[in-house]
């Protein structure tokens, strides 16, 4: 089975109260050199069968009509790769 | 791209300006010109066009709305009235309460969630600019088909989104609407009412006066919020082939409002603010031409010094932006230090945007040039004016003469109490749990009463237990088939609902949700719900305070009903003498006060059991209500009755359900002489209620009825207990509703029907 | 609206003088603060305003970290409260034996402080949930809880959005054995708590955390019940005895 | 300036109300062949200087102590690059 994300990200140019206020907070807790943060969702979808075009392409539909309201929200479809996965700095 | 300054302006008098694209009339356009003596700059036709609109303007509307002021009964308890944000009632011990709904119908339909939540965003911001302490909301709210695929994504979404903001803001819900009708498919109607309280010195209005006066703005940074047509002005080309990136639909952020009351209420309480105004549809070029106009002279604003989220915004999308949780202030130069550190104190963004002068120009300079010189009265206060043509529409008559006497009805006792089960399923008359249950009604431990209480009720002094009531109603059924009559009834139901509790009705809100003021036959439902309105609240002795007007209500062609929502407010001595609804004694008695006549056109049966609309509403009768209230409002300060409940859709069947169900009784009813158990049960006759009394108190309060002469029947008595009867498995021993001579229905099985079908339909 | 001048109105068991000062701590987005010092006040304490960035007590004998949305919630429900300067003195103190109640939020923040072991997790059903909620007391023997007898059932308000008490099963079976889990749903299980558990205690039985909300069962025209009264009554108790 | 994403998922063993709800709804929407959904938080940081190791010590710290309730919540950092980010199946 493979593993297929969604990142939903409210779009640049829309209030991100979250994320503003996770920004906020960081000096405080003593991080500082973050000049922005923003919050968003992510999906992670198991797909069944083999993820192709086709395959991705219904889940594009799905973030596009579902997961997202394109309003508001941009988002991005990836297949992630097992080999991926343990490439990215894991804690 | 060159600064469109206003030197500019005056050097090429001949650019070409969007002000079509930006939604003015030719002629509109025209006085622009006239009154500035040459071409607006693009910031100037950004403040025109945005305020010219109709939803800032009331353009359309105007004329009609006059009446409220003309008509307005005398009223010592009017402190302040229409035309602030909202206005003030005087509910006495020194206190003063404001309250005001508004709508925010379409930005809901696109985005549900924060639709919704901006919109309780927005009506509470007027609330505090009005100097008080909001206390409660309540959010009247009508969806499409209930089990239309678009319902599904609309309704969720609004009540988390009303939840959402208003639990956040630690605003207790206590009351509001939820109707269902294909009609508001493509445009369902999301109002919301916010209430306030403060003591009467404390009572701000928006002007900046006195030269010198520093304007501030706070809150939230300044982002491409809501902007939409302005955004052209800020390509030199005025390029309209080009899409906007800016969004539509704004994000609230209810944290930030949160800050925003209580700093706000802090720099009241220290005396640092002369003029206030809260940031709304038309965000700076509203605030700042209303405090100038509204004060004695001019101001300039350096519109380069608002904090700014996007930093490519022009200063035209700045002047237009809507970016939610923002105030502007004024205050005196020597207070402002102490002003900015109280922002500090709340981690609220507060800067010096410009000052008040001895001038009468509204002047906005960007990086030290002048990019707006205009008469703020004429931006603010002095729109255009339209009288609309509007006709009564040629459908009526067919609609009036469409009488559901021709409707077949129930044959007998079990036809009869099938259709009981089926009104009181119905989502429109079905238990509201699903919906308010998501809404904080507990928070500032002020809540008497709150949903599914006739009205909400609030503690406003813990002392002496002054408290207010607040409802709102609105049945656009009745207003489709007479307008005028419809904005009646829809403020006589809120009247009663606020009496039932035994709060005494004093001042009227309205949020008047329409079709499109240029299609005469929604010009004419208007102009006749505000005549109704006007005249009803004259009758009642309640003014209008303010309010709030939604027109182009409509998808393509397909207006919505007509559907003027009323507020109520009223006032009660001590709340510890509340009425609430619920049936809660075994053998008590039931008295139905009231006369009941044969009046079925727009009601819930209708609806429900033959999908009909037709005939005409009940008859509006406003002294008789007058009367109700007062016999209610009496015999709650003096302790005779022990519950009430105000009859409206689905009539006294449907009331004496939702009692039974909320005390967990049963009843026992017997049809009176004369009467026909259907009309009896159903009939949506106004001016009634039913009460439960003591039998210690049955002589004084029939023989109150009498003196004033209010019909008073005795129609039953409450019986049974479901708590006893729950767990032993026999239906027969539990409560039960017992229509004499008609049908027997257990409180379990019309518990079931009443509060399954909202999960059933939502989830 | 509160007043500001505490009147006592309750026969509740504070002492005056320095036993019964009980401080009610008002972080950004706080929203119970006021109806917690009410209650205080009807229990017969004598509340104490604490903002989140005092760096001391003011000389309180117990704290309460009410409820609301602490900074909206963002991030998660407590998160940001969590690292206020007045947490760093809640904290010391509450390890020094101090009552600490934490309802809703304040409970949200008293798992992110690790002050109580959990966390809370979005109501299952995903809906902010407002219900007249009952409760079984399971430990009557903590700071909070000694006008309760082990057993009781009280009804007081529920009302928040992530009250999905979580944690793993050895932590869980932990909580049972010591006698730390306080209250339990009974009826129904609004949110989807791990064996019903709507409140617990530490080890030293100082520190609380509570979901619904006692502080809105305090008078008889507000609350559905008057049974949410014991808590502060109990803390008093146990002041003036300690 | 550089791109660090937090991921922060709910733990394997913590049952994930929302994603279930999103998994329950896609029948209905018409999207089959999903076998698990889960959701959880997308944070973009905006890193001043270079992001070395040093700078992915300190958002590891930050993830750790603050994007996450390591009580309930595993996470990931990444730096995101340039491109990267256009490799995805941007919708
Ligand atoms: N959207 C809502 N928000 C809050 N309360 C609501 C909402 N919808 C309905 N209610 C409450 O549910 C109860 C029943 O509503 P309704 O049947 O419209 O009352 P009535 O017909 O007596 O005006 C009232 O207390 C009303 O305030
Ligand atoms: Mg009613």
């Amino acid at each position: 089975m493979a593993r297929v994300v969604v990142d939903v990200m409210l779009k640049p140019e829309i209030l991100d109260p979250q994320g503003q206020a996770v920004h906020r907070a960081l000096p405080r807790l003593g991080f500082e050199g973050i000049a922005d943060v923003r919050q968003g969702k992510r999906f992670e979808l198991e797909v069944e069968g083999p993820v192709d075009e086709a395959a991705l392409a219904r889940v594009r539909e799905m973030a596009e009509t579902f997961l997202a309201n394109t309003v508001i929200e941009d988002f991005t479809v990836r297949v992630e790769e097992p080999a991926a996965g343990s490439a990215e700095a894991a804690a | 791209m060159t600064l469109d300054t206003t030197k500019h302006a005056e050097q090429t008098p001949d650019a070409e300006l969007p002000w079509a694209e930006l939604g003015l009339k030719e002629d509109e356009y025209a006085r622009v010109r006239e009154i500035l003596g040459r071409r607006p700059t693009g910031a100037e036709l950004a403040m025109y066009s945005v305020m010219w609109s109709e939803h800032c303007s009331y353009k359309s509307s105007k004329v009609h709305l006059k009446q409220f002021g003309e008509k307005a009964p005398e009223s010592d308890a009017l402190l302040v009235g229409i035309g602030e944000q909202a206005g003030v009632v005087d509910v006495g011990q020194g206190y003063a309460v404001t309250f005001k709904i508004e709508s925010h119908n379409h930005p809901s339909y696109v985005e549900p969630y924060q639709g919704a939540a901006t919109g309780i965003g927005g009506i509470v911001r007027d609330i505090i600019a009005m100097g008080a302490r909001p206390v409660a909301v309540l959010d009247p709210l009508r969806l499409g088909a209930p089990d239309h695929p678009d319902t599904k994504r609309v309704l969720p979404g609004v009540v988390a989104g009303i939840g959402g903001y208003g639990n956040c803001l630690g605003l207790p819900n206590i009351g509001g609407e939820v109707v269902f009708d294909a009609c508001y498919q493509g445009n369902p109607l999301v109002n919301a009412l916010c209430v306030g309280v403060m003591k009467h010195e404390d009572i701000h209005l928006a002007k900046a006066a006195g030269a010198g006066n520093k304007v501030i703005l706070y809150g939230a940074r300044t982002g491409g919020d809501g902007i939409g047509g302005a955004s052209l002005l800020a390509s030199e080309t005025f390029d309209t082939s080009k899409p906007s990136k800016r969004p539509a639909v704004q994000v609230g952020d209810p944290f930030q409002e949160k800050l925003l009351i209580e700093c706000t209420l802090e720099l009241f309480r220290e005396g640092l603010v002369t003029g206030i105004q809260d940031l709304g549809a038309a965000g700076l070029s509203c605030a700042t031409s209303e405090l100038a106009s509204n004060g004695s002279g001019g101001m300039r604003v350096e519109l380069d010094t608002v904090p700014l989220r996007d930093s490519s915004l022009s200063p035209e999308e700045i002047l237009m932006s809507e970016s939610q949780e923002r105030m502007c202030a004024v205050a005196e130069p020597e207070k402002v230090d102490r002003f900015l550190e109280i922002c500090e104190k709340w981690d609220v963004i507060a800067t010096v945007i410009g000052e008040v002068t001895d001038g009468e120009r509204l002047e906005i300079y960007w990086h030290g040039e002048q990019i707006v010189d205009v008469p703020p009265r004429t931006v603010a206060h002095e729109g255009p004016v339209y009288q609309r043509p509007y006709a009564r529409p040629g459908w009526l008559d067919a609609l009036q003469a469409d009488d559901p006497a021709a409707l077949a009805r129930p044959a007998d006792g079990d036809a009869l109490r099938e259709q009981v089960l089926r009104v009181a399923g119905h989502p429109n008359q079905a238990s509201k749990s699903w919906v308010t249950d998501q809404y904080d009604r507990y928070v500032l431990g002020d809540t008497v009463l709150a949903q599914p209480e006739d009205g909400g009720m609030i503690r406003i002094d813990e002392e002496s237990g002054l408290g207010v009531a607040l409802a709102t109603d609105g049945n656009g059924r009745y207003a489709k088939l007479d307008p005028y009559a419809g904005a009646q009834l829809a403020l006589a139901e809120s009247y009663r609902n606020v009496a039932a509790t035994g709060a005494r009705p004093l001042a009227v809100t309205d949020c008047l949700n329409f079709g499109s003021p240029e299609d005469p036959a929604a010009m004419w439902q208007f102009a006749e719900a505000c005549r109704g309105l006007a005249d009803a609240c004259r009758t009642l002795g309640t003014p209008v305070t303010g309010g709030n007007v939604s027109l182009y209500n409509q998808t393509g062609d397909l207006a919505i009903h007509p559907t003027p929502v009323v507020g109520v407010l009223g006032v009660i001595d001590d709340v510890a003498r509340r009425t609430p609804m619920a049936f809660r004694e075994e053998g008590q008695l039931l008295y139905l006060l009231g006369d009941t006549r044969e009046e079925f056109g727009g009601s819930a049966w209708s609806q429900v059991v033959h999908g009909h609309l037709g005939g005409r509403p009940p008859a509006v009768d406003l002294e008789r209500e007058r009367l109700l209230a007062e016999i209610l409002v009496s015999a709650s300060r003096d302790g005779m009755v022990d519950a009430a409940h105000d009859l409206s859709d689905g009539g006294l069947i449907q009331a004496v359900t939702e009692s039974c169900l909320r005390g967990g009784k049963g009843a026992r009813l017997v049809v009176p002489d004369g009467l026909d158990p259907f009309v009896f049960l159903f009939s949506e006759s106004q001016g009634r209620a039913v009460v439960a009394v003591p039998r210690s108190e049955e002589v004084r309060f029939t023989d109150m009825c009498r003196a004033r002469d209010l019909p008073a029947a005795r129609i039953g008595v409450v019986d049974g207990d479901e708590a006893a009867g729950a767990g032993t498995g026999d239906a027969a021993d539990g409560a039960a509703i017992e229509v004499q001579g008609c049908f027997r229905l257990p409180l379990a099985e019309l518990r079931a029907a009443h509060e399954r079908t909202l999960p059933e339909l939502f989830g | 609206m509160t007043g500001t001048a505490p009147t006592s109105t309750a026969t509740g068991a504070g002492a005056p003088g320095s036993t019964g000062r009980i401080g009610v701590v008002t972080f950004p987005g706080s929203l119970d603060d006021r109806d917690a010092q009410r209650a205080v006040r009807l229990a017969g304490g004598e509340p104490v305003a604490l903002w989140h960035r005092d760096t001391e007590l003011h000389g309180v004998d117990a704290v309460v970290l009410p409820g609301g949305f602490s900074y909206g919630d963002y991030l998660r429900a407590g998160a940001i409260s969590r690292f206020s300067p007045v947490m760093e003195s809640v904290i010391d103190a509450a390890r020094g034996g101090m009552p600490v109640l934490g309802i809703c939020n304040g409970f949200q923040v008293l798992t992110e402080t690790h002050l109580l072991p959990g966390a809370m997790l979005r109501n299952d059903h995903l809906h902010f949930v407002c219900r007249d909620q009952r409760l079984r007391v399971e430990n009557a023997g903590t700071a909070w809880t000694g006008d309760y007898t082990r057993g009781q059932e009280i009804t007081v308000p529920l009302k928040n959005n992530d009250g999905q008490f979580v944690a793993d099963e050895r932590t869980l079976d932990m909580l049972e054995a010591e006698g730390r889990v306080v209250f339990r749903y009974t009826g129904l299980n609004p949110n989807g708590s791990r064996r019903d558990i709507a409140g617990i205690t530490n080890e030293a039985g100082n520190v609380v955390g509570l979901m619904p909300h006692p502080e809105h069962a305090v008078e008889e025209l507000t609350g559905p019940t008057t049974d949410g009264l014991g808590f502060f009554t109990s803390v008093l108790k146990k002041l003036v005895t300690a």
